[in-house]
């Protein structure tokens, strides 16, 4: 019984560093599903067009799919990620912000984001709607692996967003001062 | 050295028996459309009935060995040529005939004495636009000991020679220079709209049928997509109606659209979303087919056929027919759509008929019906 | 600006961060205390700014705003010059300067004068005699693309042959001024500008034709079938339908139906029609339809 | 040395390999090849490697697939040269590497049957094989012809390690079978049966004889051991193979094949898949029958030689389709052939020796005409060969308009481009639905239906555009935007179903064809992507073993061969003098 036992006990033993492993993985898995940019949108005050709720979920899915993959441009120092997300101006501003990061060898994050937007202007024709979104996050500079700037901004930005093939793109993500 | 000559015999005779085996069992599909060679010397089989007589001739057909296929039948007037007998299998004028591949055929006798037979075939043609079906029957008559196909072909009349007047529109579109300036060349998309949308249920899945009009005042390029949602908002499939609708519409011009569902019931979507895409793109306002004739019929096999007429009334060629037709029941709504192609082409001021099936459980419910007919022309593409 | 990392030290509690983590908190504080940087407060897009430092020794500078980021090493106590080119893009900027530990702080860029004017107009084609059916939205932006949002006065100017000008003045909000208004009772071309100051963007709407009409056809027996036309088609004000129009000609015989769909040329659409015995035939486009016409059978 | 002592002398191995140098090089620096049916195919997947060695998964094709489909020894190299050399000229120089080691298998398998003397003309004759000019300037089957010659060189070290029990020749045998298997999986399946068989059998009949060291049973038991460390080793090194065959069976509806087809039925069947690859070799095939059942020793590579051709016949006799069942209608044949070819070629070599032992200068004349006429013949059928891959076409501007304005973000599709749709892939960044490996689709609307690539639908008959058909009609699924069409029969269905001809290419020779209401192209989700370390283990255990056996077979050379084989069938004035490889 004497080797059943040290079997015994060698299996409970595995038993509890399987399950330990198992609560940080799921707890690390839900840290990272904090992560993602929290959106909300408010259409009541837009005009002259009203903005139509198949519209107010597309454009709360395409804006927080925009900001994923600007932070995730802006970390890998890569503009792929923003590839069909933004068009005209922001998409010129983004890939020059990516490419002057590469060569300074700054690494720049948006953590913890939470964007409160306001339809302000819905075209008649509906082929632009201004946005202003009041954004929250954790900014973060690294300069090789050493973190140079972190603070917890709340930024103001005026948002075009114009129809693309199948999402709202981001035309213009100006920030101001204030509204 | 005792054992050599019964393994050499053992090796030849297995191998015989086993390639007089293969030549009994089943053949293995080849590929379809490449002129490919005749059985070797001594295999092609002869034609001591009538069945094997129209198989030697029908795969002489298939495979395009046309001296074969001409020399072995038996012509009635000797104003047909190999050339006109050729052109009546590989169609004419870039027709939709000129683009097939006879894949199969099924033969059967229909009637038979000792001096001459009546078969019918059953030709399966692979075409660009699916699979057609042709019925034919053939006349055989006996000579000495083989079969000969009688063909008794007329050969279609030579069109004469004429001038015709072709003075039809024509739009062009030039996109701008602008390049990606925001809202420089806002040229708006054609303004086109879904009149009309009918859901069925029907022996292959879900069918999404009804019509769309351009009420622009420039040709529109148009494609319908629907998607099927559930209860839970959450969509269950989406097709779009492919070839089952006239794509470039004229001003004011209405199109009958069908969307398929296979293998999908209605009795689990909720709603449908529908989305007409339409786009600005250069167009003619010829050639114009007119629709002659029509009825609805009751075909040999039962089935409700509406058979008409299509008239080429302009000054080119139309290789590729196709025609769509919506049904509407007493109350004006689209109960079915369905389509055909026309197999051979249409030179202009000719006429060409054809038939497209409803199916059974729509015909009871038809008052009424509307044509259109979509087409491919050699000289536009 | 430095408030902000105040806040950034309080978030921290709030995130129950450990005790060693509010000293760190308070050191910084206190350097911040001594500030040694001082961002501009009304830069404009495209114009040079500098930044003040205090202190000694040298340090590295950072920049990062919307669409550049870059480093440089510094003396403290000198000016760091910004070239115009690296404030171009109008927003939010953070400067950092590093000495072993690192401060910041954050400043906005401004747009600058208004230098081009995007102009959106729809319809490309407008049916006459529609209300509130033509609309344009205009957008000042600065040389740099940026939106300038500053309140200012656009001028619409409206311009069809045969009718007097119209135009109206209107406020930006937001940096966009908009307009509403319907189309005329003739087809043609319908010349719209949007102005601001000295710069124009014009635009054109083609008026058309609306639906066809009373709806009027004539036709005889020829050797090829029956020839039927229509009189000129033409909408509710008068207006010439456009050529390509389709005009489906219905022709019942018995029980048989013909159906062409013939365009419009010159303003009459006309089809050939082929029916043996006594026959009806009708005329639709769009959601007009025409008078019928009844000929006898052929002799 | 007269001209008697000349023929009754073997011929070195390194003249042989020379004269293969000689024959193929020229050819092969043309780039002869580039046209075949499938060296396009080859190319494109070591472009993969040479881009992401260690991911497999690959998106340029079907929507995505894993390259672990396919063993990739062969491509790796490919790619691994290309670095100094290019891709095209990669895939030659390994291919030419391979057709050299070819004589070197034939000579040293043949070593196993016959006298060194005939087992050096059957090498020098392999050279100028039918089949294998046919497979590498027509099919372009790169992996079939590297498999073949590692294999045959893996055999004799078979043989030796269970005749002799010698522990360099087991070393060098697992080594090189394993690389065998890296190359090409088919070869090995079927050649554990139809080559390593008849081995077998010679390897009991020595040992019945006396001739091996140990007793019968320790000879099997060696073979055992051999056969079950090579297994077990291909096991491990095609690991990620393996694990797609289970994970992703081949539930593809069966595609239609020529070399399936009866030859009787078909002259130009018969033609492409008997008459060429064979060549002069049927005028021996009553030699190779007689001569092989007359001698004891060399009935069982009679039999492995028979078996080998009626596979080779493909549907000219029931017996692969009883044998392989479904798999029948998976494979093709005309590797078969090829095989079969190799196998006769020891009791060639008699025939050659006896020959010019009997008829001198007119022999040696008549055999080399054979030869040259064989090789001559197989070229020349390339142009007259209806199944030829129809001319190349210049597929440079449908590469530059995918590379350009962001069209990459669509997928797209070729028509009627035959193997040339595997070059675009190769050079551009846009994905497409369509693919040239038919045991790698896993979208339903290829899987369904019985036919190849879409690009070739019509020659599919109505299940070839039925499956086209269903793909176009999914295409917002897929973000299919673009269509490149280069044969006009498909143009009616693209304008019928809603595609605009856009762009044409090269005066008219193709056509882009584009739908406008197509949203950008999203990766598909698939089961089927290779985790990171299968990748890991494919980009290291194939190389590996192939590097690994280059080491051994050079840092242990074979020692003095201590074996007596079949003399030929009339003894010889002139004393047997060995060369060693």
């Amino acid at each position: 019984m004497k080797t059943d036992f040290r079997y015994m006990e060698h299996h409970s033993q595995v038993r509890v560093i399987a399950t330990i492993v198992l609560v940080l993985l799921s707890s690390s898995a839900l840290f990272a599903a904090d992560n993602s940019p929290q959106v909300t949108l408010d259409a009541s005050k837009a005009g002259p067009r009203s903005v139509e709720v198949l519209t107010q979920r597309a454009i709360v899915r395409d804006y927080k799919f925009a900001w994923t993959n600007l932070d995730a441009a802006l970390e890998s120092n890569s503009a792929s990620p923003l590839n069909g997300l933004f068009a005209g101006t922001a998409n010129d501003w983004l890939r020059q912000a990516v490419s002057s990061q590469q060569r300074s060898g700054i690494i720049s994050r948006y953590l913890n984001q939470r964007h409160k937007l306001d339809a302000i202007f819905y075209a008649p024709a509906g082929d632009v709607i201004e946005l202003h979104d009041t954004a929250e996050y954790d900014f973060e500079i690294h300069d090789g692996g050493k973190t140079i700037h972190n603070d917890h901004a709340i930024v103001h930005y005026v948002v075009l967003m114009t129809p693309g093939a199948d999402r709202w793109v981001v035309r213009q993500l100006q920030a101001v001062p204030q509204f | 050295m005792k054992r050599t000559l019964p393994i050499v015999i053992l090796i030849v005779a297995v191998t015989v028996f086993l390639m007089f085996l293969g030549l009994s069992t089943g053949r293995s599909a080849g590929t379809v459309g490449i002129a490919s060679g005749v059985a070797l010397p001594g295999f092609n089989s002869s034609a001591p009935n009538p069945e094997q007589a129209l198989n030697n001739f029908l795969l002489d057909v298939q495979r395009r060995n046309w001296d074969r296929a001409f020399s072995s039948v038996e012509r009635t007037s000797d104003t047909l040529n190999e050339q006109a007998f050729i052109q009546e299998w590989v169609g004419s004028n870039g027709g939709l005939r000129s683009f097939s591949s006879l894949e199969r055929f099924d033969t059967r006798p229909l009637h038979a004495t000792s001096s001459e037979a009546q078969m019918r075939a059953r030709l399966h043609w692979s075409t660009p636009v699916g699979p057609v079906e042709d019925v034919r029957d053939f006349h055989l008559a006996h000579r000495g000991d083989t079969w000969k196909v009688i063909w008794d072909e007329t050969p279609k009349p030579n069109v004469p020679a004429q001038i015709v007047a072709v003075n039809y529109l024509r739009w062009d579109l030039v996109t701008g220079t602008a390049g990606e300036e925001w809202g420089a060349h806002n040229v708006d998309a054609p303004n086109v709209r879904i009149v009309s949308m009918n859901a069925v249920d029907s022996a292959e899945g879900a069918v999404v049928m009804g019509e769309v009009v351009n009420e622009d005042t420039i040709p529109a390029f148009v494609n319908v997509n629907a998607t099927l949602v559930d209860g839970s908002g959450s969509a269950i499939d989406d097709e779009n109606s492919f070839d089952k609708i006239l794509h470039v519409l004229l001003p004011k011009q209405v199109t009958p659209y069908r969307i398929d569902f296979p293998h999908v019931s209605l009795s689990k979507v909720k709603n449908v979303r529908m989305d007409v895409k339409a786009t600005l793109v250069p167009a003619s306002s010829d050639p114009v087919i007119g629709v002659m004739n029509q009825k609805l019929e009751t075909d040999a096999q039962g089935h409700s056929v509406l058979h008409g007429e299509l008239l080429n009334e302009s000054g080119q060629t139309v290789n590729i027919p196709h025609v769509i037709a919506s049904f509407y029941d007493n109350s004006g709504k689209v109960v079915w759509v369905s389509d055909g192609y026309v197999e051979q082409a249409m030179v202009p001021q000719s006429t060409e008929s054809f038939a497209v099936e409803i199916p059974q459980s729509v015909a009871g419910k038809v008052q009424n019906f509307h044509v259109v007919v979509n087409q491919y022309s050699l000289q536009e593409s | 600006m430095s408030s902000s990392i105040n806040t950034a030290c309080k978030s921290h509690k709030v995130h129950g961060a450990l005790v060693a983590g509010v000293f760190i908190c308070l050191a910084m504080v206190a350097v911040a205390q001594e500030a040694p940087l001082h961002v501009p407060s009304n830069a404009v897009a495209g114009q040079a700014a500098s930044i003040a430092t205090t202190g000694g020794g040298s340090a590295t500078f950072y920049l990062v705003g919307p669409s550049i980021s870059f480093k440089q090493d510094v003396e403290l106590g000198q000016n760091i010059d910004l070239t115009a080119k690296e404030l171009q893009t109008s927003g939010d900027y953070v400067a950092v300067l590093c000495t072993g530990t690192c401060s910041s702080a954050r400043f906005f860029v401004v747009p600058g004068k208004a230098a081009a004017l995007t102009f959106l107009v729809h319809p490309s084609r407008a049916p006459v005699g529609l209300n509130d059916v033509i609309n344009g939205v205009a957008f000042p932006f600065d040389q740099f693309h940026n939106l300038v949002l500053a309140p200012a006065t656009v001028q619409f100017e409206l311009t069809a042959k045969g009718s007097a000008p119209t135009s109206r003045r209107v406020q930006t909000h937001d940096g966009i001024a908009w307009f509403r208004t319907s189309s005329g009772k003739s087809a043609g071309a319908l010349q719209i500008s949007a102005s601001l100051s000295d710069l124009v963007a014009r635009r054109v709407v083609q008026q058309v034709a609306s639906d066809p009409c009373n709806l009027r056809i004539k036709g005889q027996r020829t050797a090829k079938g029956i020839l039927v036309e229509t009189e000129p088609v033409r909408d509710c004000s008068g207006n010439p339908v456009p050529d390509g129009t389709i005009v489906t000609f219905t022709a019942k015989d018995g029980h048989e139906v013909s159906f062409v769909d013939a365009p419009v040329k010159q303003d009459i659409a006309r089809a050939t029609m082929v029916a043996k015995g006594p026959v009806v035939v009708s005329a639709a486009s769009g959601v007009a339809t025409g008078n019928e016409l009844r000929l006898g059978g052929k002799e | 040395m007269t001209q008697n002592e000349s023929y009754s002398r073997p011929i070195p191995l390194l003249a042989i390999v020379l004269v293969a140098l000689a024959v193929h090089g020229p050819l092969l620096l043309m780039q002869l090849p580039s046209g075949s049916f499938d060296a396009n195919f080859h190319i494109f997947l070591a472009s993969h490697y040479a881009h992401h060695w260690f991911n497999p998964w690959n998106e340029k094709w079907f929507a995505g697939f894993s390259q672990t489909a396919y063993p990739p020894l062969t491509h790796q190299w490919i790619a691994l040269v290309s670095n100094v050399a290019g891709l095209k000229m990669a895939y030659m120089i390994v291919q030419l590497v391979a057709v050299l080691l070819l004589p070197v298998g034939v000579f040293r398998f043949a070593r196993i049957w016959v006298d060194e003397r005939s087992a050096s003309y059957a090498a020098l004759g392999s050279i100028f094989l039918g089949a294998l000019a046919f497979l590498i300037y027509q099919a372009g089957q790169l992996a079939t012809i590297t498999s073949a010659a590692l294999y045959l060189n893996a055999l004799p070290y078979f043989y030796e390690w269970s005749t002799q029990g010698s522990g360099r020749a087991l070393i060098k045998g697992i080594a090189v079978s394993w690389a065998a298997a890296a190359a090409h999986h088919v070869t090995l399946i079927f050649g554990t049966v139809l080559f390593a068989g008849p081995v077998l059998w010679v390897i009991c009949m020595d040992a019945l004889e006396g001739r091996t060291k140990g007793s019968l049973a320790g000879s099997v038991s060696r073979a055992v051991l051999f056969a079950v460390l090579v297994g077990g080793g291909v096991g491990v090194v095609l690991f990620p193979y393996w694990m797609t065959l289970i994970q992703h069976p081949i539930h593809q509806i069966p595609i239609p094949h020529d070399s399936r087809a009866n030859f009787l039925l078909n002259s130009i069947t018969a033609i492409n898949y008997f008459v060429i690859p064979y060549g002069a070799l049927i005028l021996a095939l009553p030699f190779i029958v007689i001569r092989g059942a007359s001698v004891r020793r060399l009935r069982p590579l009679l039999f492995g030689f028979w078996l080998t051709l009626i596979f080779g016949l493909g549907g000219t006799t029931p017996l692969p389709r009883w044998l392989l069942g479904r798999a029948f209608e998976v494979l093709t044949f005309e590797r078969f052939t090829f095989w079969a070819t190799l196998m006769a070629m020891p009791i060639v070599g008699l025939l050659a020796v006896e020959l010019l032992d009997r008829f001198r200068a007119k022999a040696a004349v008549a055999l080399s005409l054979a030869a040259v006429g064989t090789v001559g013949a197989a070229l020349a059928w390339l142009t007259a060969n209806p199944y030829r891959p129809a001319a190349t076409v210049n597929v440079n501007p449908v590469i530059a308009f995918l590379n350009r304005d962001g069209h990459d973000a669509y997928r797209y599709l070729t028509l009627g481009f035959g193997s040339e749709l595997a070059q675009v892939s190769t050079y551009t960044n846009a994905s497409s639905v369509d693919g040239d490996y038919n045991s790698a689709r896993l979208l339903p609307e290829m899987t369904h239906y019985g036919s190849a690539q879409l690009t070739n639908a019509k020659f599919y008959g109505s299940a070839g555009m039925a499956s086209l058909r269903a793909m176009l009609e999914h295409a917002n699924r897929y973000g299919l935007k673009y269509v490149f069409v280069h044969d006009s029969y498909y143009e009616p269905l693209l304008t019928f179903v809603g595609w605009r001809k856009t762009e044409t290419f090269d005066n008219g020779e193709i056509t882009a064809w584009s739908k406008d209401d197509v949203p950008p192209a999203h990766r598909i989700d698939s089961d089927a992507i290779p985790t990171a370390f299968m990748g890991l283990l494919w980009g290291t255990l194939p190389i590996g073993v192939s590097v690994s056996a280059i080491f051994l077979v050079l840092l242990l050379p074979a020692r003095q061969p201590s074996r007596k084989a079949i003399e030929s069938h009339r003894e010889v004035s002139e004393p047997v003098r060995d060369y060693v490889a």
